[in-house]
Parts: structure tokens; C-alpha cells; sequence
């Protein structure tokens, strides 16, 4: 099975990354730091990121699914 | 219940005043409203501040504020709720939040308004950074905790 | 720190923007506004209401007033406050009272205000008298405690 | 020693007594509570009454000084 991914990057980490965002193609099950290292293969998941699937707030080890919108993030920072 | 990101300065008590006269229905059955106002210091960790930029998720955002005052809604008593939220270039002085619900009981409108603004700080996507008067800029690390006083 | 007492119906945005605009000193200065607002309602246990009538002790209302934004001072960090206060002849859907706190940080507001308006709720000698729509007049005989919500 | 106090109603309470105030004059020391009784004979203490010496709460057995406005209301209902 062919999966997918877009992976997309927000504020200081977006800029540390040096992209808005990448596109990933892979087989089989992956959680969402295996998505991180797929495309970020020099650097390692910042410790304190958060990360959302869909636009939803999701754990670290939790599966992505074909098609599906996996952010990375800080901590955010309105109001 | 409405939600709205703005890229351009807003009066909050305009927004607000303007809200509650669309609301027809409303007009005689609420009697407190809680409003919280977030307005760009021009001063922040110890260094003078001239402006901000704020970036948001789109989508995301309007996603998890409205999960916010479902989750408000679903805990207290509340008539209708109006969040307003700026994202882009802002100027100190400048609102950047308001928050504002209407509630027959003020207990119910306190412990909802302030419970929104607290989840928004900790929840919605919104990232801060900061043009400092030298012309460095830097990110916002983290927000504070609002729950903690002096 | 501004305590007003007042006959005639007021807007309480405009009254806010106002105050804010002439304390320029605070400029730049305050990130949080937490506003409370009470409105008079259409309704009160189970009877509709057409008017109302506010008493209070002159002098008196104001030494309390005074002293209540005193103690909150003493307790939060506030950069500025404005309490308003209606008497006199109101009806459904005027302001009754606004309170608003301007601080640095959003929680002193948060507390700060609620404070102020709990404490004006047992404390400020204000007397309200209910016109039912039947024509009946009564007193409200005590107030709700807001801090105990559903 | 003679006292004059002004003693003041509001509210219901106003009503109940039938008058907005009261003068008192009399000698020697007297409590918040001495002076309800002396300027309403026929009516005793309501139990859930506020007094105030000069715009101040007092307790009921506080005692009055010469010139004081004392006051006597019903449980407040502003905001």
C-alpha cells in the first residue's frame, strides 16, 4: 500500500527546517515521529514540538493514515 | 457563537456592540457579560517591542477555537459567545484577542470567558514574534500561565 | 482608579474607550482588559419584568466602592480599574453595571474584576425594586453568589 | 453627656418604618442595637439587618458617638 503524506511546519520551526512544508510517499504503517525522521533525516524531533493530524492536537506515536495533513509546531504562543 | 480571525485592526467594542444588537433573540435575557481584551504591550522580557507578527494554522485555528467554546458550552450556562482573534502585523496598543460571553448568570460568564481565553493560549495555533526597537526580531517561547497571580 | 455613579443609561463600550483614550499613561502599557458587564433582564424568578428602580445610600455607596478597588489593588497587580454604576429608573436590556481592570497580565485582570464585582454585589449599599409586567412592584431581597456556577 | 444621632433607613426597610430618618438625642454610652430600639418602640430589630456608622459596617452591639449617622438596610442587591 502507497501512502501519502503532506507534512507541513509552523513559525520557528518552519524556519529551522528551511521549508513550509513536504510532500512524503511511503508503504506500510508509520506513527508521526517516523514521518519526522522520513523527511528531517538530519534532525532530530525538537523535544518540546507538538504535532496535529488533520488539525487535530495528536501523540507522537500515534499512525498516519493515506491522505492525511501531519503538522509540526512549538508551543503556540497567541491570545 | 462566532468565531473570527481578522487581519486587520479591530475595534473590540465595536465587534462587541455590533454582536449583541445582530443577536435579536438575546435582547433582555442576558444579564452578564464577561469580556477579556488582549492588547500588544510595547514591552515584553525586559526589552521595548515596536511590533509583532502573528501567524496562524489556518483552518486548524477555527478547528480548535471551536472546540474551545463547545467544550465552554457544554460546562456553563452560556447565551452566546463572540471570539475575535488578529493574526498578521500588529502595532503595540493594538488588540490582539477579545474574548466575550453572555450569560444569564455571572458566575457562569466569568468561569466561560476566562476558561476560552486560557485554552485559546494554551490550544490555538497561533505563534507570536516579536520586532524588538533594536530590529532584532525573536519567537515568543511560550505563553504564561494565566491561573497564576502575584 | 474612577468610581461613577449614574442617573441617566449609559454605554458602557463607549465608556471604556474613553477612559482608556484619556489615561494615555497606560499606552502600550496594559496587555489584559477583563470587563464585566450586568444587564438588566426581561425576567427574575419566574416573572417577567418591565422596570426597575435602583436606590442606594449616597456617600455611602461610594466610600465602599472605593474601598473595594483599594483592596483589590492591594491584591493584584492593576495598572488602572472603572467602576459605573446605574440608579435610578432602569429598563430590560440597559446597563446596570460595569466594572473594568487594566493590568499586565491577564490572570490579576481575570481575579482583579470578578473581585471587584462580587464584593460590590455584598457589599455596596444598592437597592433594587422590581415592576413586574402585572404592575406589582417588589424589592429583590438578596443577591446570588457568583461563584457558584452549574 | 448629651448625643445627637442621626439615624437613617433604606430600602424596604424604609418603607417598614414608614420614614427615610430619625433624630435621637440621649445621655450616656449606647450600641447600634439601643438605638434601633429607641427610635422604634413598637417594632423590634429585623434579623437579617445591616447597620452602618458613618457610611461604615458595624456590628450591632458596636457603640455610637455623639453626631454619628447611623444607618439600617436591608441585605444589599446591587451590580
Amino acid at each position: 500500500m502507497i501512502m501519502t503524506i503532506k507534512v507541513r511546519y509552523f513559525a520557528g520551526l518552519k524556519e529551522q527546517v528551511g521549508r513550509p512544508e513536504d510532500e512524503l510517499v511511503f508503504t506500510g504503517l508509520s506513527t508521526v515521529r517516523e514521518v519526522w525522521c522520513a523527511v528531517n533525516t538530519d534532525k532530530p524531533l525538537p523535544g518540546n514540538i507538538l504535532a496535529a493530524v488533520n488539525m487535530e492536537y495528536v501523540e507522537l506515536d500515534s499512525i498516519v493514515q493515506d491522505g492525511d495533513e501531519v503538522a509540526f509546531f512549538p508551543p503556540v504562543t497567541g491570545g | 457563537m462566532t468565531i473570527r480571525i481578522v487581519q486587520d485592526c479591530f475595534d473590540p467594542y465595536r465587534e462587541i456592540q455590533a454582536y449583541q444588537d445582530s443577536a435579536k433573540a438575546m435582547t433582555g435575557k442576558f444579564g452578564a457579560t464577561a469580556i477579556f481584551i488582549g492588547t500588544m504591550r510595547d514591552f515584553n522580557d525586559g526589552d521595548e517591542v515596536k511590533g509583532m507578527t502573528l501567524e496562524h494554522y489556518p483552518g486548524m485555528t477555527e478547528k480548535q477555537l471551536e472546540l474551545i467554546v463547545a467544550k465552554a458550552q457544554q460546562q456553563w450556562r452560556i447565551i452566546d459567545a463572540l471570539v475575535v482573534h488578529r493574526v498578521g502585523a500588529i502595532l503595540p496598543n493594538e488588540p490582539i484577542v477579545l474574548v466575550a460571553v453572555w450569560s444569564s448568570h455571572r458566575g457562569d460568564a466569568f468561569d466561560a470567558s476566562r476558561y476560552i481565553m486560557e485554552a485559546l493560549k494554551s490550544k490555538a495555533p497561533f505563534w507570536k514574534k516579536e520586532l524588538l526597537t533594536s530590529d532584532d526580531e525573536r519567537w515568543v517561547l511560550k505563553n504564561s500561565d494565566g491561573y497564576k497571580t502575584m
